[in-house]
């Protein structure tokens, strides 16, 4: 461990901003790509869910 | 071979109803390889050492401004279809509309280079390798172009999308092309550069007209 | 024989390889977080300081995996493109689709980290090195394919369209390659490379090969996590869609 | 000679037709029927080989088409002019004639353009021809280009009544000589006989 303290590691032996600044963008996007991801998958459930839902109440309606 | 000719024969014939079309590429081309000394200055030294940078970066330009029509026309009245369904195999009339498209954006390109290139104060064994590598190099465009024509063929804003696809593919042609003539201009003789743009041309002539094919077929669909 | 490929054909079609994509995933996270959480263990804390570098080096242990998963992502989303094309097979087409932002994503982190690495290194933030230039273009490729297929509204044609551009651009990346690094030498490129840190030891190629299987593992999920929603949007009109989702 | 089985299309999410299934031996024609958006013109386009189906089989002749031979076999006149608007009509029979590989002597050229009522028009160029005139070179094709199967989309728009009439005739003619067609048409169509087949 070549580390003496916290504050020396963050320094990053004064590479700090190219260092954090590469694994934060690689962090951020990489953490953000499958929240997308995720949101577009569960956005077509929720309009198929609906659909489903339209289907019963029109099923319904027609049925009274 | 004879549908091929007979391609050929045909889309000169239209070039020829349609004179303005093929000569707009053309002046596009003298234009803008003129416009760069009047924005970087008149140094002739400067001017010589990025003279074949430009002429090929203009010559590559020029070649995608004529290839959007390359099928559009075919396309909207509906002789691409008849092509399509020729009994001559579509490979062979798609090379020869390639081969047309070459013969009136490229070739004229390979002529007028020499006398641009004069423009630049390049001496004149330069110019015969500038003349050669668009020699080798402006079909290897029209071949790698065609295949974009074809892949954006009636898609919503075709042109700047064939513009995307095409120029990061047209990199190694810039690369020989103006490197030949730097490497000459530099006294470390262009034979390398010149037979690798050969060597790619022969791979492009071989396989382009079969990705075009193909994807005209998707096109049509 | 025959028996296996029957197999793998079921799991063509989008309807079972919903749920087996479902399935997959939460394994593919986990072994991206085991190999993610080693990878930077050595990446911080077992790698030595480099003599020439610094630490500034340690930006090597995302920049390598980034270019790496790049390149190989591309590799991967041409051959399902090209396997679509030859057998007509419909996942084929949705998994080429579902790779492209994950590769472009890739393509843009390994330039972001050049960047970042080369200001303190050559002192400027962008160099035309030849392994930056090419993944530069490698990165303009990714979004022709993802410009074209958004700009065709058939996703039957969209499939065929972007294939047939996917496996022009695999014909080109090594031509590509190769004309970039030739023109580099030619033109005098940088002496220290971002790629060979002078004094790799072995730790570091440890540490960048855990870095790179946790960006592999990364991949392939979010890949099924995007091929997921993909298979629901084209597939929203079928029988099975409608019982599928609960 | 044509054998067609099975045949399914869909666009998009929407499913034109399935198991559309018919045989044409020589002499015989067909007509297309249905209403607006049936699927008339993906029929023909799945036919010819323009587009592939989702399931079914076409066999010409005993072969899957669509093949070399197929297509020597074939004409098809789809809802485009298919003419080059800046070429005279004798010059655009000419070209695709030499497209397709086939000779093609003025003699039959010219009387092809005369029997159509082109007569005076030959050289001018089609962007002056009215739209009945330009559907009227396409139709020439019909006499320049030999072949066994014509495929005819809506051959009888914008035609005048008799055009109308000629066209009748040429098909008549072309299947008294053991020719074939497709058709799609809304109105009936002057050629006797005919298999129908409403999709």
């Amino acid at each position: 461990m070549q580390w003496n303290s916290v504050g020396e590691f963050f320094a990053m032996g004064g590479y700090a901003f190219y260092v954090w600044g590469s694994f934060g963008a690689c962090a951020v996007l990489m953490v953000a790509e499958p929240l997308l991801a995720k949101r577009r998958l569960s956005e077509v459930r929720q309009s198929l869910i609906r659909e489903r839902l339209a289907d019963e109440l029109d099923l319904q309606q027609r049925t009274q | 071979m004879n549908a091929l000719l007979a391609t050929v024969r045909r889309d000169l014939l239209l070039a020829l109803r349609r004179k303005s079309e093929v000569l707009t590429a053309v002046f596009f081309f003298v234009i803008v390889t003129s416009l760069f000394p009047l924005g970087i200055g008149p140094e002739p030294v400067l001017l010589k050492k990025i003279a074949p940078g430009i002429l090929w970066v203009a010559a590559l330009l020029a070649t995608l401004l004529g290839l959007p029509r390359l099928f559009a026309a075919d396309h909207m009245d509906g002789t691409l279809e008849q092509m399509a369904l020729s009994p001559s195999p579509l490979g062979l009339l798609v090379a020869g509309k390639i081969l047309a498209h070459w013969l009136l954006c490229g070739l004229p390109l390979v002529l007028l280079a020499p006398v641009l290139g004069l423009q630049f104060d390049l001496d004149a064994s330069a110019l015969a390798v500038l003349t050669v590598a668009l020699l080798l190099g402006t079909p290897l465009l029209s071949l790698i172009g065609a295949i974009g024509a074809a892949l954006t063929l009636g898609v919503r804003g075709g042109g700047v999308l064939l513009a995307l696809l095409v120029l990061p593919l047209y990199i190694p042609a810039l690369i020989f092309g103006a490197g030949a003539v730097e490497a000459h201009i530099a006294g470390l003789g262009s034979g390398g550069h010149l037979s690798l743009l050969a060597a790619m041309l022969a791979l492009a002539v071989f396989f382009a007209p079969w990705a075009t094919t193909a994807a005209l077929r998707v096109a049509l669909e | 024989m025959r028996q296996s490929i029957i197999q793998w054909f079921r799991f063509a079609s989008p309807q079972s390889f919903y749920p087996l994509a479902g399935r997959l995933i939460p394994w593919f996270w986990g072994a991206a977080a085991a190999f993610g959480i080693a990878g930077l263990w050595i990446s911080f804390f077992v790698a030595p300081t480099d003599a020439q570098q610094g630490e500034g080096y340690r930006i090597i242990f995302v920049h390598v995996p980034a270019s790496w998963m790049s390149m190989f992502i591309y590799l991967v989303m041409a051959f399902w493109a090209g396997l679509g094309l030859a057998l007509n097979t419909r996942v084929s087409g949705m998994m080429a689709q579902a790779l492209a932002p994950t590769g472009a994503l890739m393509a843009a982190l390994s330039l972001w980290t050049g960047a970042l690495w080369g200001k303190p290194m050559w002192g400027a933030w962008w160099v035309w090195d030849a392994r930056l230039t090419s993944e530069l273009i490698l990165f303009f490729l990714y979004l022709g394919f993802m410009a074209l297929q958004a700009a065709i509204d058939d996703p039957r044609r969209a499939d065929k369209a972007g294939a047939i551009l996917a496996l022009v651009g695999v014909v080109n990346i090594p031509i590509i390659y190769f004309s970039v690094k030739w023109w580099n030498t030619l033109h005098q490129g940088s002496t220290i490379n971002l790629n060979k840190a002078p004094s790799m030891a072995q730790t570091m190629l440890w540490g960048m090969l855990m870095m790179a299987l946790c960006f592999w593992m990364y991949s392939i999920a979010v890949a099924l996590l995007r091929v997921r929603a993909i298979i629901l949007e084209r597939e929203r009109h079928t029988e099975w869609v409608k019982h599928a989702v609960e | 000679m044509l054998n067609v089985s099975g045949l399914a299309c869909s666009r998009g999410e929407r499913r034109l037709f399935a198991d559309v299934s018919f045989s044409l031996a020589a002499g015989e024609w067909l007509h297309v029927q249905g209403e607006n958006g049936a699927g008339k013109t993906s029929l023909m386009r799945l036919l010819v080989g323009l587009s592939s189906a989702d399931a079914g089989k076409i066999l010409w002749r005993e072969e899957p088409a669509p093949s070399t031979e197929f297509r020597r076999d074939l004409i098809y006149l789809g809802h485009h002019a298919a003419v080059k608007e800046d070429l005279t009509p004798l010059e655009n029979l000419h070209l695709a004639a030499a497209l397709d590989g086939i000779a093609l002597d003025e003699r039959t050229s010219l009387a092809a353009l005369i029997r159509l009522g082109l007569r005076g028009r030959e050289e001018l160029p089609v962007r002056v021809l009215s739209a009945g005139q330009k559907r009227r070179v396409l139709l020439a094709r019909l006499l320049t280009r030999p072949a066994v199967l014509w495929v005819l989309d809506e051959a009888f728009n914008a035609l005048d009544v008799s055009a109308v009439r000629l066209l009748g005739d040429l098909i008549a003619e072309h299947l008294s000589t053991g020719g074939m067609a497709v058709l799609t048409s809304h109105q009936p169509l002057p050629v006797p006989g005919g298999k129908a087949l409403v999709l």
